[in-house]
């Protein structure tokens, strides 16, 4: 199996220097005052087993400390720790140590932890969405932040909020303040987040993965915003995230961690450059990968799927309501062997129409025609022999796999329900599919929960291939993987569609990582598809308002 | 106008399914073994003959289809007759018996829910094995002890005993049994939901803020829990009328519970479809009612 | 009749299922008055049908609070003058001559007349149907008024139970509202006033302070519990009740209180068991095989659960002291004591072998027919007990498919009214069974139309061996309903039936001192 | 933490001594109700007239009920007709609830309307009420108590059961058996079924015991199975006139049925758990009592 390495866990020491910040940085923080926070010698345990082992670090005032690693390397723990707001159940060793401006941090008794929460310490979590009291307006929340820091005039806190809204860069925060988080953009609502963590006016930040949970355009403004941020407040950052190319563009230092265990330290350049471990080396190869993709191929062979003007409304949420158009007027082919890659934001109808494609939805109007046969003409029941030849796999490999089925018995069931082969050679042909998504036989008595998330979409792919599809239709893959895991499917899936040549419709909302997959791309946006080309064109050359702005987003963190 | 359209919709099949309860009552009623004139004629000794000379007086020889349009026109008139066995109106007698249930019914919901919402609370916030004993402690009696069981316990050791209540027209202790049941039907579901939602990611932003523990229960975790503790009170609230009728009975509390039980018996048929007519609207606009206040104090219904 | 049908409305429900009901006299704590004038005299007892006394439906315990009749029945069970201050009866038993009680008022104070009387008795003649009251009315040729002071009857035949029944027969004023159909709030003479009533909840009576006895009444108001079917003796220990019918397991537990006297109605309560006459099925047909399953049941033990040390074993309608009650006939009883090997001997006779046959035998819901069916079982019967609510074991009693019963029925003004009810054409015949036997029809008959005290006696006397001949049903004894009286209650004593006023005692007598 | 030490800590807290009592106190129940005949040779029916409402003695242990007869007995007794009448009211009310339920789901929307308006029908009559009218229609009688048990108790579990398969019906496994061309009942009966069985498992743990309390409820009306078949209910109801002059006659029945409630409930949840593949490996064990918004927190550290 295939799946990364196990690569010696050295840990490292990643005291952050007083020495001069790079010359990039234009902070102007005072470089030899006393850190504004030391970690020293955490370990975190569940029970009997350590969740994170000897951490040691330090941020200096008005520095970005990027902590990057994959789900897993206890990032969040950490940051978890120094809040004091590890979950129940999960302990510090007695022997660990934070420091906040000199002061020993009181972590060890909750209490005690208050007095430093929502003032000397702030922090901003993944899915603003649900970090925010669904109950409460935004503006009331910003205000509880000021009262909790002692504002005691209401007016004062009612101007201070205003001011807090605007320093986030959100349009019109009269207007906004008196709405509840769900009437808000998940781009609104990060900064709402960023607005009450200032309102404590922290001398230390931990942003843990604020942005994964946004539209890529949306992150990048995010990061230019926090940016922004600390050289007018000078808290120092403690920026969490997964993402390799934020790490660069935010951090002034970036600690690398894995299992648990910091395994490397360093500026930015020198991480890129001369990178100490195995795992760092990986993430930037993933990186290094997906800026040079591979050539397209040609255009050959008969058309597979043609989707003539579909539309698809979703049923209104109450009776009488409009009902919610999620597609309108969407067309495109596809032929045999090639790839397209089906881009947008959040919302822009890609998923639905990967689900269309794949037989699981209905649309309203339009037709699919599949092979030369219309669906519409099949009244969109597709047809047995048409089911072996069109397959789907979903975003999130835990919920696509049955937590009850055992490996063997999820892949035997499109083999016993399409009919392919005899009972008996069902499952050495699941074996042999195994075998090609880079498992083994071993693997057939588990079940899902025992797998980790690449392995879950391995299976989630093989299942797909079983029936020897001439079209697989790929839902967000990789989104919910590590860089590194995903990579790994990302290359398998492009060796298996060369084995077997079948064409792939690939969803994302990544553009880097469809382009890297995809020979042509369309860019949805409103439940409209709104461009569509050769991959390389889209990028060089965006048409759309929508191409733009991804393009725009995503290319800016990367190449800095 | 679209913005009332659900709600008059959401009445509409409120409305039907009072009917189809009316309708299934009747029909249960009607194939009971023994009908009113039975139980007259038993207590009066009348003949066969003049049973069914008052069989055809009371109208019962029409098809059952015809008796129930005839009940049916003059119930939606409002006129729910009189009833055949005691010779009075019956709305007078729906009226002398109503509040009687309705304060034991609103008494031991109140009791009930602020029991079973402040032992949660206590729970989740103390951490206590005590209090969480109590919760299962609370449930397993509700589950496991029949009301009339703690009813006659409750009189002997309260009123007997120790002489603190008096047994006559006190609704002390009905209200605390119903009440203590109630309570124990819910206290375990708000204990998880709690526990779900201290868990919720919110509730960690507020810890975050460096807020009390009071505040952020008051402020972040009740409101998250309010949508169940509503849905279960309604849950409550429609069970009242059956949860009253053994208390009603125990403690001779002359409620709605204990007069549709003497009309089943008496075979009363036009008190026992009036009760239960009263008693379906009122569970429709109870339920009805929780489904507006869900939507009101829940933004997250309407997303 | 009184019995049965109180039986229904009193127990089965609830009643015998647990009857721990309180009271339902909605929330005042009466306090007592220090002197024996005054006070609200709370009085649990069977409950009230309708407010229509003369459409009484069974239950005849409250109504005399507000309406008096021409006789009533004393303690000891005679009958004693009282809206008619005398009453003649000729020799041929055909004419009646009532003088009536100068001085009486209705509560509306119009003075009580002849002519109310006669209209009394013709409103009920005309409009009342059912009801052993109204087939005695048939028999009334006419009635008229001399004056205001004198009513005459006259019969077609004789009817000896006329003037016991006449305490039931109440007289009211013709201007109660409802009087040509249903009477609403009937207007009587009684010493309390028809107040508010709730159905199966309670009755207020008022005093009537115009009463025409000077003094009475002492209490300023009778409270009627009405929710009968359950058990009063919590109450009654909590002071929540001054009088109360109760169930005799509560005996003890009020005793040991302190608080209350037990007291007993006069007449007494007989029980019995029954076979399926109208349609018997083999092989419950054969007298001997009902002989065996009587000698089955331990009347003794039975009597004493049912009855306590008040329970009596007899053989006959009415109890020990009884006018009627026959000693030589009582000690001849086969049925006294329970003999397992006689009746299997009589079993083996009949060629029956019990295990083969299974009795359906249908109760209501208390626990002394389970005491019975446990006994049947010992002789090897197979027993399939079907507890019912009333209306249910009315519905399923009157279908006759079922072999056997165990009942009781309560006091009555007359034993006719026993009687009547093992006629083939008398009201409510299943409970017995069903009997249909012309012979003892005549021989009924012919009781009733014997004025002759003696005479009557001894026909009934016959009525009794035909019965037990037959072994229609077996009467297993006699025990008296139980009456538990605070003792803060003084002048109140139980009298023969359920009245809870009659000319010389009850409620109008009764005062309350503080406890 | 592998999955295998996992599944060691699972088996581990299975012999927990809770769940142990649980279960012993189960098995002593059913054994009872199984073996009444052989460990008691009275009939729960003997009564003894002279030894009414009489204390625990040599010969009866448990004392003597308001007409003589031996409580232990009884209790014995009883609970073979009180677990039949439980056990067979509770599977009406799946049968009705859960069986019907799902059938008319997956029959489509016309006869999921349908069914679930007569759900509503039933859940609108207050449950006594209805029992109340059922049995006295049907005639009282154990038959017409268990269909009265099983109709009041079959809403809840529809409706418990409506919920759960609306929450699996949208997971993305449904949508990929759908894509294999896996039929509504094929997806029925391999994903959302087992799925449902926890689900089932904490319903049936609460049904079970209240349809025995509501069945002494009925008895209490006068509308409970027939005095020749002894329930715990009845013999609650029974006893409960005579709390003062034999405590011990209500008492054991009381007791019986919390032993009972609490048993089922400790072991109800632990099927539950044991039931569900990814509680019983992938969590920390002192974990694995929060709820799955605990994985949230800790979906780091729990990633293995």
């Amino acid at each position: 199996m295939s799946t990364s390495t196990d690569l010696p866990d050295m840990p490292v020491r990643a005291a952050v220097s007083r020495h001069a910040p790079p010359g990039e940085d234009a902070a102007g923080s005072d470089p030899f005052a006393c850190p504004i926070l030391e970690v020293r010698d955490l370990t975190i345990r569940a029970g009997t087993r350590e969740l994170v082992r000897d951490v040691t670090f330090s941020i200096g005032a008005g520095r970005t400390l990027a902590l990057i690693g994959q789900s897993g390397s206890g990032k969040s723990m950490t940051a978890a720790a120094i809040m004091g707001l590890l979950p129940p159940g999960v302990s510090l060793s007695a022997g660990a140590g934070i420091q906040l401006d000199g002061r020993r941090l009181p972590i060890h008794d909750d209490r005690a932890m208050r007095a430093f929460r929502g003032s000397a310490l702030a922090m901003v979590f993944q899915d603003p969405m649900s970090c925010l009291n669904p109950f409460m307006t935004v503006g009331a929340q910003i205000d509880e932040a000021l009262w909790r820091r002692g504002m005691a005039d209401a007016a004062r806190r009612r101007e201070r909020t205003l001011d807090l809204m605007q320093a986030v860069e959100l349009p019109s925060p009269e207007v906004l303040r008196r709405r509840l988080p769900h009437e808000l953009s998940g781009g609104q609502q990060q900064r709402i987040m960023l607005a009450m963590g200032l309102a404590a006016e922290p001398r230390l930040l931990i942003a843990d993965e604020p942005t994964s949970a946004l539209d890529a355009s949306v992150q990048a403004e995010i990061l230019t915003l926090l940016e922004r941020l600390q050289s007018k407040f000078r808290m120092a950052i403690l920026f969490i995230t997964h993402d390799l190319a934020a790490a660069r563009r935010l951090g002034h230092e970036i600690m690398v961690m894995r299992h648990g265990r910091v395994v490397d330290f360093g500026a930015p350049a020198t991480i890129f450059s001369t990178p100490r471990h195995e795992h760092t080396r990986a993430l930037i190869s993933v990186r290094r990968m997906l800026e040079q993709p591979p050539p397209p191929r040609a255009r050959a062979g008969e058309t597979v799927v043609d989707v003539q003007g579909i539309n698809f409304d979703y049923p209104p949420r109450r009776f009488l309501d409009r009902p919610f158009p999620a597609l309108s007027e969407v067309s495109f082919s596809l032929t045999a062997g090639r790839s397209l890659g089906v881009i947008g934001e959040s919302g822009s109808g890609k998923s639905t129409l990967a689900a269309i494609i794949a037989g699981l939805k209905r649309p309203v109007a339009g037709d699919v025609r599949l092979f030369g046969t219309s669906m519409a003409g099949h009244d969109f029941a597709m047809p047995r022999a048409l089911r072996r030849r069109v397959q789907i796999v979903f975003q999130n490999p835990h919920g696509a796999l049955n937590p009850r089925h055992t490996i063997a018995t999820a892949m035997r069931e499109p083999l016993d329900l399409l009919r392919i082969g005899t009972r008996r050679d069902r499952l050495d042909r699941v074996v042999e599919t195994l075998n090609r998504v880079g498992l083994d036989a071993d693997f057939l008595a588990r079940y899902p929960h025992a797998l980790s998330g690449g392995q879950r979409q391995r299976v989630a792919i093989g299942r797909a291939l079983l029936s020897e599809p001439d079209l697989l239709v790929c839902d967000e893959v990789v989104s919910a993987l590590d860089a590194t895991v995903g990579a790994e499917i990302l290359h398998l899936l492009r060796r298996l569609q060369m084995e077997r040549g079948f064409a792939l419709v690939f969803v994302g909302h990544d553009l880097e990582v469809v382009r890297w997959i995809a020979d042509e791309i369309a860019v949805m946006a409103d439940g409209r598809l709104v461009e569509q080309g050769p991959a390389d064109r889209i990028l060089s050359a965006p048409g759309s308002a929508a191409a733009r702005s991804l393009v725009q987003a995503c290319l800016k963190p990367v190449r800095c | 106008m679209s913005r009332w359209l659900p709600v008059l919709f959401a009445l509409l099949a409120g409305l039907a399914r009072a009917v189809g309860i009316v309708v299934v009552t009747w029909f249960l009623c009607r194939v009971m073994p023994g009908d009113v004139v039975d139980v007259l004629g038993l207590e009066g000794g009348l003949s066969e003959a003049q049973q069914a000379d008052l069989r055809v007086s009371l109208g019962y020889d029409r098809p059952i289809v015809v008796q129930f349009f005839d009940w049916a026109q003059h119930a939606l008139a409002g006129d729910f007759g009189r009833s055949v066995r005691f010779d009075r109106p019956v709305a007078d007698m729906l009226a002398s018996a109503a509040p009687v249930t309705i304060e034991l019914a609103l008494g031991s919901f109140v009791v009930g829910v602020a029991l079973a919402l402040g032992l949660a609370i206590a729970a989740t916030s103390m951490k206590s094995r005590l209090l969480e004993a109590a919760v299962d402690g609370l449930n397993i009696w509700s589950i496991a002890v029949p009301t009339f069981c703690a009813g006659v316990l409750g009189i002997i050791v309260f009123s007997l005993w120790l002489g603190w209540l008096p047994v006559i027209g006190s609704l002390i202790l009905p209200i605390i049994i119903i009440g203590l049941d109630n309570a124990g039907q819910i206290v375990k579901l708000v204990r998880e939901d709690l526990a779900e939602a201290v868990m919720l990611p919110h509730v960690r932003t507020a810890r975050a803020k460096g807020l009390s523990p009071w505040r952020i229960a008051v402020v972040h975790v009740l409101p998250v829990a309010a949508p169940i503790v509503l849905v279960l009170s309604g849950l409550v609230l429609s069970g009242l009328v059956a949860g009253t009728l053994t208390m009603e009975i125990l403690f001779g509390l002359p409620g709605i519970g204990s007069l549709m039980l003497n009309a089943v018996h008496g075979r009363d048929l036009p008190v026992v479809l009036a009760a239960v007519t009263v008693v379906a609207v009122a569970l429709v606009a109870i339920n009805t009612l929780v489904d507006a206040l869900h939507r009101l104090i829940d933004p997250r219904v309407n997303r | 009749m009184l019995r049965s049908s109180s039986s229904l409305t009193r127990r089965h429900l609830l009643a015998s299922a647990a009857g721990l009901g309180l009271v339902s006299l909605a929330g005042r704590v009466a306090s007592a008055a220090p002197e024996p004038k005054g006070g609200v005299l709370r009085y649990a007892t069977l409950g009230l049908d309708t407010s229509d006394p003369h459409r009484h439906t069974g239950s005849i315990a409250v109504q005399q609070a507000y309406v008096e009749a021409l006789t009533s029945i004393a303690a000891d069970g005679s009958v004693e003058p009282f809206l008619a201050e005398s009453f003649d009866v000729s020799p041929d038993g055909r004419t009646y001559r009532f003088k009536l009680r100068q001085g009486v008022t209705f509560h509306n104070g119009d003075p009580l007349t002849a002519a109310d009387v006669v209209a009394n008795i013709e409103r009920v003649k005309s409009k009342v149907k059912g009801g052993w009251l109204a087939s005695a009315m048939k028999l009334v040729d006419g009635a008229s008024a001399e004056g205001s002071g004198i009513v005459t009857l006259t019969l077609s035949k004789p009817y000896a139970p006329l003037l016991n029944l006449f305490s039931e027969l109440w007289i009211l004023s013709p201007k109660s509202e409802g009087w040509t159909e249903t009477i609403k709030t009937p207007i009587g003479t009684g010493p309390f006033t028809f107040g508010t009533w709730v159905p199966k909840v309670k009755l207020t009576a008022p005093a009537f302070r115009s009463y025409w006895r000077a003094g009475q009444p002492i209490v300023d108001a009778v409270e009627f519990d009405l929710s009968d079917g359950t058990d009063k003796s919590l109450a009654l220990r909590a002071g929540d009740l001054h009088i109360a019918n109760i169930q005799r397991d509560t005996v003890e537990a009020l005793v040991a209180s302190g608080k209350v006297d037990i007291k007993t109605l006069k007449d007494t309560a007989w029980f019995s068991i029954a076979f399926n006459n109208r349609k018997p099925r083999p092989p419950f047909d054969d007298p001997r095989v009902r002989s065996a399953i009587a000698l089955a049941v331990d009347k003794a033990a039975v009597m004493k659960f049912v009855g306590g040390d008040k329970g009596v074993v007899t053989n006959q309608l009415v109890a020990p002291g009884n006018v009627y009650f026959d000693k030589a006939l009582h000690d001849a009883d086969p049925f006294a004591k329970p003999d397992l090997a006689k009746a299997r001997a009589l079993l083996a006779d009949a060629g029956v072998k019990p295990e083969d046959h299974t009795i359906e035998f249908v109760s209501w819901v208390e626990p002394y027919p389970q005491i019975v069916v446990q006994m049947v079982r010992k002789l090897g019967f197979k027993v399939n007990h079907v507890a019912l609510d009333d209306i249910g074991a009315q519905k399923r009693l009157g279908q006759y498919d079922w072999d056997m019963n165990a009942m009781s029925s309560g006091p009555r003004a007359d034993v006719f009214l026993r009687w009547v009810r093992l006629m083939s054409d008398g009201p409510n015949p299943v409970l017995w069974g069903g009997i249909q036997d012309a012979e003892l029809d005549r021989t009924i008959t012919s009781a009733v139309e014997q004025p002759d005290l003696a005479r009557r006696k001894a026909i009934y006397l016959d009525a009794t061996r035909r019965v037990a001949e037959k072994v229609y049903f077996v009467v297993i004894g006699h025990a008296p309903d139980l009456i538990a009286v605070a003792r803060t209650v003084r002048g109140y004593e139980p009298g023969f039936t359920w009245a809870c006023h009659w000319a010389s005692g009850g409620v109008a007598r009764t005062a309350l001192i503080s406890a | 933490m592998s999955p295998k030490a996992g599944i060691r800590r699972a088996a581990g807290s299975f012999v927990a001594p809770g769940t142990l009592v649980a279960l012993v106190a189960v098995i002593v129940i059913l054994l009872a109700a199984a073996g009444a005949p052989i460990l008691s040779d009275q009939s729960p029916l003997d009564q003894d007239l002279t030894a009414m409402n009489g204390g625990p003695t040599a010969e009866h242990l448990l004392g003597t009920d308001n007409l003589g007869r031996d409580v232990l007995v009884r209790l014995l007794w009883g609970a073979r007709t009180t677990l039949v009448v439980g056990a067979l009211g509770t599977a009406l009310a799946f049968a009705l609830g859960a069986g019907v339920g799902l059938m008319a789901i997956v029959a489509g929307r016309l006869t999921e309307m349908l069914w679930f308006a007569v759900i509503d029908l039933i859940r609108a009559l207050p449950a006594t009420l209805l029992g109340v009218l059922l049995i006295v229609a049907l005639g009282s009688g154990t038959v017409p108590v268990i269909i009265a048990l099983g109709l009041s108790f079959s809403p809840l579990v529809a409706l418990v059961v409506r919920t759960a398969h609306a929450r699996e019906v949208a997971r993305d496994y449904v949508a990929a058996a759908a894509s294999f061309g896996g039929g509504r009942l094929h997806v029925l009966v391999h994903h959302i079924l087992p799925n449902l069985i926890g689900t089932l498992v904490t319903q049936g743990a609460i049904v079970l015991p209240r349809c025995i309390v509501t069945e002494s409820v009925l008895s209490f009306l006068g509308l409970g199975s027939s005095p020749d078949e002894p329930t715990w209910g009845r013999m609650i109801a029974d006893a409960s006139r005579f709390i003062e002059q034999a405590p011990h006659a209500i008492l054991a029945p009381v007791i019986a049925l919390i032993v009972l409630t609490t048993a089922l409930s400790v072991l109800g949840d632990q099927l539950r758990r044991r039931l569900d593949p990814t509680r019983a490996a992938a969590m920390p064990a002192d974990l694995a009592e929060a709820s799955p918004i605990a994985t949230a927190w800790t979906a780091e550290g729990a990633e293995s």
